[in-house]
């Protein structure tokens, strides 16, 4: 086991890490810029160390300012957090390459998985469903229309240049479908000066699923259940939670054991988030792994009782998964939300500042993941969350009773926080209904 | 942190990259990092690296869009950038470490050191060199003036904004 | 099921409450002295009522002001908590006679169980262990070696109209019998003009362990497993945890069956605690039964995941409980300390005042339960008992390693607290080897 | 709170407890209660109690042992104490309720009032009535004076220290 850990990140999930280390007795370093130099999150560290100015791609993310760190720190290993240099292969190889064990999968995995191309070659592999479509670009209305009879309508146009929505067309029918080739390949070539157009299954409101996995060094992978995450905006997680809502038994157990599949294929060790989309008739369908912890890894500690955070830093060090798949317990509902200081009324634009009163909610089935306090100055230079509220409750209604009196209790004053949108949300009967999907906030809750 | 799904794919286009190598060489850049959506480009170019050092005077804090709040100021250590606004007989100007590393005052352990008390430096001046993952940064003074006092010793560990170096303009 | 409580508490047991009644959506009507009126915590609930002026005993305790309180809050029931009126029989039947029901258990039953001698008389019905002693006052010599041989030494001697330890002795053989019965009787007559004493065993260096129970108006029982409260000082329990270290499993489940067959021959209802001293060789005996909710419930709650508080109402308003005996689980370990504001320097006096800084710890396995915050004044007029850190894990080691990193977190600064004392506790061999009786902490952790 | 084991059994002294009884009607108290180690006694006598209204005036805390944090000011209604010593004109002096209940101005619906703005009253004038499970407290001016304004609706609740009159002295 390592003795001393430098974690290369900062804000809760550093302090999250520092608590780890400290409760299985491993002494921590801490890399701050010259914002956070100070910070009261830093004293859960053994060690502090100033490793550049304030903006993050001349701190935060300075490859060799962190190995310096970890030199001068004497660490035998890193802790990436999630963000920042969490996925960079560059990093972890330089990690290894020093002698210092980087706290996340091989490189060969983070690259295979990293690449979209290679990451659907194992998909394939493991017999894990992608989104179905042309093996490549169409070639001719007749192609599309046999295509489409394949994996069914809806279908999606997209151009192969595309981005930003242009040149791509949703076809309901053989009609359409003739249509919106011809107008997407127009757009396509008009915008792109590429008009390469191919078809893939349109999956709509779907909803986001993902399972937590962890792997250790000697061939041992589990899952440790699923999460819905599909309360987003902008493709920005607002609240997640275990088990996902409506989701049958038997799926539930498919979804998992896809992953592990995909994991055992991929070589994959360390802990690891397998993403789908769920589609009404709870098809699932792989979109891509995050090789590293997630901002939501909490919701799945409480419903296993497992630590993941001591758990990565012992399969890093080489120990084995002390537990079978059959042994891991998914009790109860848990529920997180991230606050996040941005104004709801400005378009969610960060909101910086002092802050000038703080009272966090607590008491039965409550956690509360944050390096802020009364005082804190959220800077205007990193990621606007300030905090996670987690709950654990026996069941998803008195989970959801439970995160609605917390939120109900906070009072963060000086800053403009989320809190309110939370609030909606823990309201809107899609959400209380466990029917939500990754579109319900933009396109009901917030639509005007 | 954001947890979005990847979307669209787009192959790497190598006239762009070679455009971009070119302007590197040409622009003496070290290092290119670009992120588009999912797309990312990384670019290294040689090793060692000139670094300046960050003179600490008394200097005005102008206006930010964030001002007020004190985080803005914390990227300057604030005891010695106060100690030496109020009282510049105190504290003097010093030169800080311009990043984290290990000091070394000269080229090698039998060479002389880069500067001693008395030199006098201009901006390009070498002060000394701070190494990092094997490569010894030269770190230049980045001010005019006279070292008066050598803050750490050679072979010390240094952080970001640590003082080297005690300076009378 | 009530619409509206009335909560006869302040603190944090009030808090506790109105945010378990806000998660069952029941309004709550909080009653305040002079010195707790405008408290951030009474904001929990959705009516405050001043009852009088700071001194509990012109407020907390006048019965009349609390009733009056309740009917111009217009409530249903009455929460009492612990401490104050809770064990207070004249208070649950005045509540009755004026149709609100105190949530609790019945008159009858908190008399039963509240007197000495008819709770001893309930004990040996139900089968269940009293420390064993003479039937009544020792006549002879003779009938004092009888007995001394019959229950075993060493043997306590008891002056019947004792207090302070005068007229108690402790013989550890027929000669130190015989002599200590001389000189207890001659120091009891001198003291009390009663020389009348007692025999009963001597339980050298007891553990406290005390059994959760609840019973609904249906007569089903179920225990909630067994707590251990030996850190003591004083008779003041400082850390609480479930379950008890080192206590067989047989023990346990014996244990936790004498008190359901004690509850169940009491007729008693609702939450309670029956308390036992445990010997060396895990023999228990039962001491006496508190009838309310206990401060350190949450260690229940955590391994059991059963919210007590919310179960108390539902039993009340005769609700069944909604689980058998078999489905009531213990999971992991709970840990539970006291934050008091008590000077460990100046004989743990209260230590009243405003707090200047607080920064209270989170994260995986923690639970806070206080009325306090950064700039709240501890008043001179109540329990020094400030809040309660809760850490639940998978184990007992681990459970601890969480403690010690969190009381290393914890800052209160402008009063003094116990948190110093209790991390000497949790570094000590006895508490950390599960070792712990009533007396180790006086005689071994404080003597000098 | 003290979860401490109960030690010793102490048969009842019925002797004492005459005597206490008799002590408890001699001087007139109504509620007795006694705590030692386990033993408790509490006793009751009567009903219908007299309570004198709490005048708010501006007065001086004398320093207490805690004297210096705010919860002891606290049991004073901070903003009308305040208001009352900055501004004597403003709020005026009041007589508050000294406790919670229902309060009622007559004996009685049909009755007249006890008092009524320009009413003279001394410290044992009966100002009102409150009304706690069933009983009604007569609440003594406690004060000597000249009511100016009456501030509740007779079938009112009050809380301990609702102003309740205001007066002049």
């Amino acid at each position: 086991m390592f003795q001393r850990i430098l974690v290369a990140n900062r804000g809760e999930i550093a302090l999250r890490i520092f608590r780890a280390c400290r409760e299985m007795g491993i002494e921590t370093v801490a890399v701050c810029s010259a914002a956070d130099r100070g910070a009261d999150y830093l004293k859960a560290a053994n060690e502090s160390i100033c490793i550049g100015p304030a903006a993050a791609n001349q701190s935060y993310l300075v490859i060799k300012n962190i190995i310096a760190a970890a030199e001068v720190g004497n660490v035998q290993a890193i802790h990436p957090g999630y963000g920042f240099l969490s996925e960079n292969e560059h990093f972890a190889e330089v990690c290894r390459e020093c002698k210092i064990e980087f706290i996340g999968p091989s490189v060969d995995a983070m690259s295979k998985l990293g690449d979209k191309v290679s990451a659907k070659e194992l998909a394939k592999q493991a017999q894990v469903n992608l989104v179905p479509g042309s093996d490549g670009l169409i070639k001719s209305e007749e192609e599309a229309l046999v295509i489409a009879e394949k994996i069914g309508y809806p279908v999606l146009i997209k151009a192969t240049a595309g981005g930003g929505g242009k040149g791509m067309r949703v076809a309901r029918n053989d009609i359409s479908l003739k249509a919106g080739l011809k107008s997407a390949a127009m757009e396509a070539e008009k915008a792109f000066n590429n008009a390469g157009v191919y078809l893939e299954k349109y999956v709509e409101n779907p909803r986001h699923v993902e399972v937590q996995i962890i792997a250790d060094l000697h061939g041992e992978v589990v899952h440790l259940w699923e999460r819905d995450c599909s309360s987003q905006r902008r493709h920005q997680k607002l609240i997640e939670e275990s088990p996902a809502p409506n989701l049958p038994q038997s799926v539930r157990e498919d979804i998992c054991k896809a992953a592990v599949r995909l994991i055992q294929t991929a070589n994959y060790t360390n802990a690891g988030t397998v993403e789908f989309i769920v589609d009404k008739n709870n098809q699932f369908y792989f979109i891509e792994v995050n090789a590293r912890i997630q901002v939501e890894h909490p919701v799945t500690e409480m419903v296993t009782g497992i630590d993941l955070i001591q758990q990565q830093i012992k399969v890093a060090s080489g120990e084995p998964l002390p537990w079978k798949q059959r042994n891991i317990p998914c009790h109860g509902s848990a529920i997180e939300v991230r606050i996040n200081a941005e104004d709801p009324d400005l378009d969610f634009r960060p909101s910086p500042g002092k802050i000038t009163k703080l009272r966090v909610p607590g008491g039965h089935g409550v956690r509360w993941d944050s390096h802020i306090h009364e005082g804190y100055v959220v800077g205007p230079y990193y990621d606007s969350m300030i905090g996670k509220l987690i709950v654990h409750k026996p069941s998803r209604p008195e989970a959801i009773a439970c995160m609605k009196r917390c939120l109900d209790e906070f009072v963060v004053d000086g800053i403009k926080t989320t809190i309110p949108l939370l609030k909606r949300i823990l309201n809107h009967t899609a959400f209380v209904e466990g029917k939500m999907d990754t579109t319900f906030i933009e396109q009901q809750l917030l639509a005007k | 942190m954001a947890d979005s799904p990847k979307t669209g794919d787009a192959p790497f286009d190598l006239e762009k990259l070679q455009q971009l190598v070119e302007m590197m060489e040409k622009h003496g850049l070290s290092e290119v990092h670009l992120k588009r959506g999912d797309e990312q480009w990384r670019l290294r170019r040689g090793a060692r690296e000139v670094l300046h050092a960050i003179p600490q005077q008394p200097v005005y804090h102008a206006p930010q869009q964030f001002a007020a709040a004190p985080a803005a100021v914390q990227s300057m250590a604030p005891a010695a950038s106060q100690s030496a606004a109020a009282d510049p007989n105190a504290g003097g100007l010093t030169i800080k470490s311009p990043t984290i590393g290990t000091f070394y005052s000269a080229p090698a352990p039998t060479d002389p050191a880069f500067v001693s008390v008395g030199s006098v430096v201009t901006p390009e001046t070498v002060v000394c060199s701070i190494e990092q993952m094997k490569v010894f940064n030269q770190i230049q003074a980045g001010v005019s003036g006279t070292i008066t006092a050598i803050l750490v010793k050679s072979g010390d560990a240094v952080e970001y904004d640590t003082p080297l170096f005690r300076y009378q303009s």
